[in-house]
């Protein structure tokens, strides 16, 4: 029988290691899998390549793997958040690399890595300092960077609801770039607000199909970010 | 003939936000950047019906929520709290992108460092080495959306002009701004100039070329002004 | 106010242009959008390139459209169908155009057209016939062929519910290439089994956003192409 | 030693169906072809949970519907009625085939016209000018699934061997088939032969390398047959 659930979030990233790939979903606070990152905090891996659009706010979630200097590289379209300067002050300091990438490039990416696409063509950054260093090719005579599909190790990615199958829905813009970021790891972990049975979420409406899933675990009731940082709690 | 010294008064962002408002076409699909772009939502005439895109994967924003029902899954690229109307829709961020790149977004409003005379927009980094760089959709945007506006204080906080000859900041996209929205005028990006199209009130033509390192012409009937 | 309801299928292809290129939904019958493909005959557009996965079968819908001569060419993967000559004879008599395209790469294809991907790199067709001629580059050590976004002037297809706005939902396997084509057309008309009120349709299921879509028609009591092929119809 | 010119009994289709149905793990996702791949899903054992999938847009698909229970909505990729299990879901096309040619589906099985000693496989054309050409997902397929089993008679019903040398159909994939189930044997394709792992009832060697123009090894210990 398949059942992809675990028992608790230490478990899903149990086997995360040094020097992983790791897709991170949500954009700002809003679909950020907070005790995903929290057990991988508590896990240990370190020289990780992290993928998110964002950075992390504050000293919890991404922004606390960041602190803790868990993180080698970020690769993300938008490493500034309102009152942060975790990873600025990282950056500034030499200490972790950065491959910014616009968000419709880094998103198309991720997709194309998770759909067996290598390369493709977008018309985004041409003529910028991003697109320095890249092929350019012209297309009916327009001028296009060529970027890479990119592919992970692991995903950790937050929703609504899920099944022991892998079955996904997301919640409102909550959704963001998990869906696509569940199609390009090699292991894609969940953290669940529920965890219902198998034929409850309707086969029209299903996001992410179990196929793109590994790993499934409930978290009832999760932590917002936004209460986090106005309690000012720095994680661990 | 203004006196070059003299600070003359001109629209207040809230006008800027009115003049560009008044330019969307009812039906518009549209995407609006940070700052004086998000407040040309509220200034839609109400007799039009215009869509409101978020890249971060909303069709059919709303204005923000009450107090007290702000929604932590619900918020814009600009990660403020939103709401949506009837007939929204949620997507992922790869389809999202897929709605601005292939084209299918009419109309973008973003602000700007810099415009230049052919249409280059910079408004993502400063380019100095101690700052942490941070592009966002930007590029996405105006590389995706046929109609792009600037919406814009005409000079930096310390008198700099922001229309230029060429930019000096990193660009954002090459030859992709319409349309220039300032406290001063609106501005056309055309084959052969930036061409003023209109005027602040008691605003004149000298004034707002003295504040602009490009150089600027007049419409020849600015009393007949057509839309973008 | 936006309203992209017409009142006929008859007022929804009235502009499809002698040489267009159409973007035709469905998968075999499922998913046809049968009223709008007869609309299309009794129009009169000729010369036309049609997208569809297949042919169309009997003398009805797709393969009525065929028959009466009025499509230069087929961008499909799979031409043939149980019981259906109208395709193939045309075909050997040299009276239209193929361009065979796999499967996948032909929904790739379209969907690229529709997210502004002039082209990109797929393992599909690497080292076969359907390669030659195309250019092809190595990724990571394996062959990869390259392929382009396909757009299109007009797409029809058909969902189960759609609202002015032209917001849809598909039913089943009848989604099929409907979603893709109607990213990648310069105008697509939708006939839906119903339109509802604006909001009715969940946010949270919507599969095509309404502005991907121009012209919803409602056709609620649509033919079913196998009921037509039992009763021997031919169209028109 | 057999007689080159007595035909001996090999498997039944529903045998070739029920060898691959044993050899796919619990667990796993799977597309079949059509043909004898179709009676595969009906041999899976009851203690294992196999997901099918097909490219026209459905992960989860059922058995066939009770007569008048049709859906014309609900088709596989061979255009028959299907159901779905409790689980399922659907996707566009091009999602579905993201997930063959990502890399998701964790194996296919396919009809063949040859298969080389190489592992490439036709089964999409026989080259034959008047005929029509027709891919469907093949390719995608043979591209995209990381285990291809395929399901074939061991010779054409006019008795040519579909086991070849070099294939001279066109070409499906390159070096894509893993394992191959005939009506006399199961063959696995290695980096140095055709090597066979198991025979029919009743069928020897000799008898399947006489019906085979690829060179044909035997297994080391046919009697300790691991699964592919």
């Amino acid at each position: 029988m398949i059942n992809k659930q675990c028992q608790s979030p230490a478990e899903a990233v149990a086997d995360i290691f040094d020097g992983a790939t790791v897709l991170v979903g949500g954009f700002g606070a809003a679909g950020s899998p907070i005790e995903l990152i929290h057990a991988l905090i508590d896990q240990g891996a370190s020289d990780l390549v992290v993928v998110n659009n964002n950075t992390g706010s504050g000293h919890v979630g991404l922004a606390a793997l960041i602190e803790q200097g868990r993180v080698a590289r970020m690769i993300c379209s938008f490493p500034r958040t309102a009152g942060s300067t975790v990873f600025p002050d990282k950056y500034q300091a030499g200490e972790i690399d950065l491959e910014l990438v616009p968000q419709g490039t880094l998103a198309e990416r991720i997709r194309a890595g998770g759909a067996g696409i290598p390369a493709f063509y977008t018309p985004t950054s041409v003529g910028t300092e991003l697109a320095e260093g890249k092929e350019t090719r012209i297309f009916s005579g327009r001028e296009y960077v060529m970027e890479h599909g990119l592919t992970a190790d692991f995903a950790l990615i937050k929703c609504s609801r899920a099944d022991r199958l892998g079955n996904l829905v997301y919640s409102k813009t909550a959704r963001n770039f998990s869906p696509v970021m569940a199609m390009a790891a090699k292991t894609t972990i969940v953290q669940a607000d529920s965890i219902v049975a198998v034929g409850d979420i309707d086969p029209e409406v299903i996001v992410t199909p179990g196929v793109f899933v590994d790993r499934v675990v409930a978290v009832s009731d999760a932590q917002q970010e936004s209460a986090l940082l106005a309690a000012g709690v720095s994680y661990p | 003939m203004s006196n070059p010294g003299q600070e003359m008064i001109g629209w207040a962002r809230e006008d800027i936000a009115r003049n560009i408002a008044l330019d969307i076409p009812d039906g518009s699909i549209v995407n609006l950047g940070i700052g004086i772009p998000e407040l040309v939502a509220a200034c839609i005439p109400k007799d039009r019906e215009v869509i409101f895109h978020t890249e971060n994967g909303l069709l059919g924003m709303g204005p923000p929520p009450h107090k007290g029902k702000e929604d932590p899954d619900l918020i814009n690229a600009g990660k403020r709290y939103v709401t949506t109307i009837p007939g929204a829709s949620y997507f992922h961020h790869a389809d999202s992108f897929a709605m601005i790149r292939g084209g299918h977004i009419d109309i973008c409003v973003l602000g700007a460092m810099q415009v230049s005379q052919t249409g280059d927009l910079a408004n993502w980094s400063m380019g100095s080495a101690d700052a942490t760089p941070a592009v966002g959709g930007a590029m996405d945007l105006v590389a995706g959306v046929e109609t792009i506006f600037v919406a814009t204080t005409h000079c930096t906080r310390d008198g700099q002009p922001k229309l230029v000859r060429a930019c000096t900041f990193p660009l954002t996209g090459v030859g992709v701004v319409r349309r220039i929205y300032t406290d001063l005028a609106v501005i056309d990006v055309t084959a052969r100039s930036l061409e003023v199209v209109r005027l602040a009130p008691g605003i004149d033509f000298d004034y707002v070329q003295q504040r602009t390192e490009a150089e600027l012409t007049m419409v020849e009937n600015p009393g007949v002004e057509k839309t973008a």
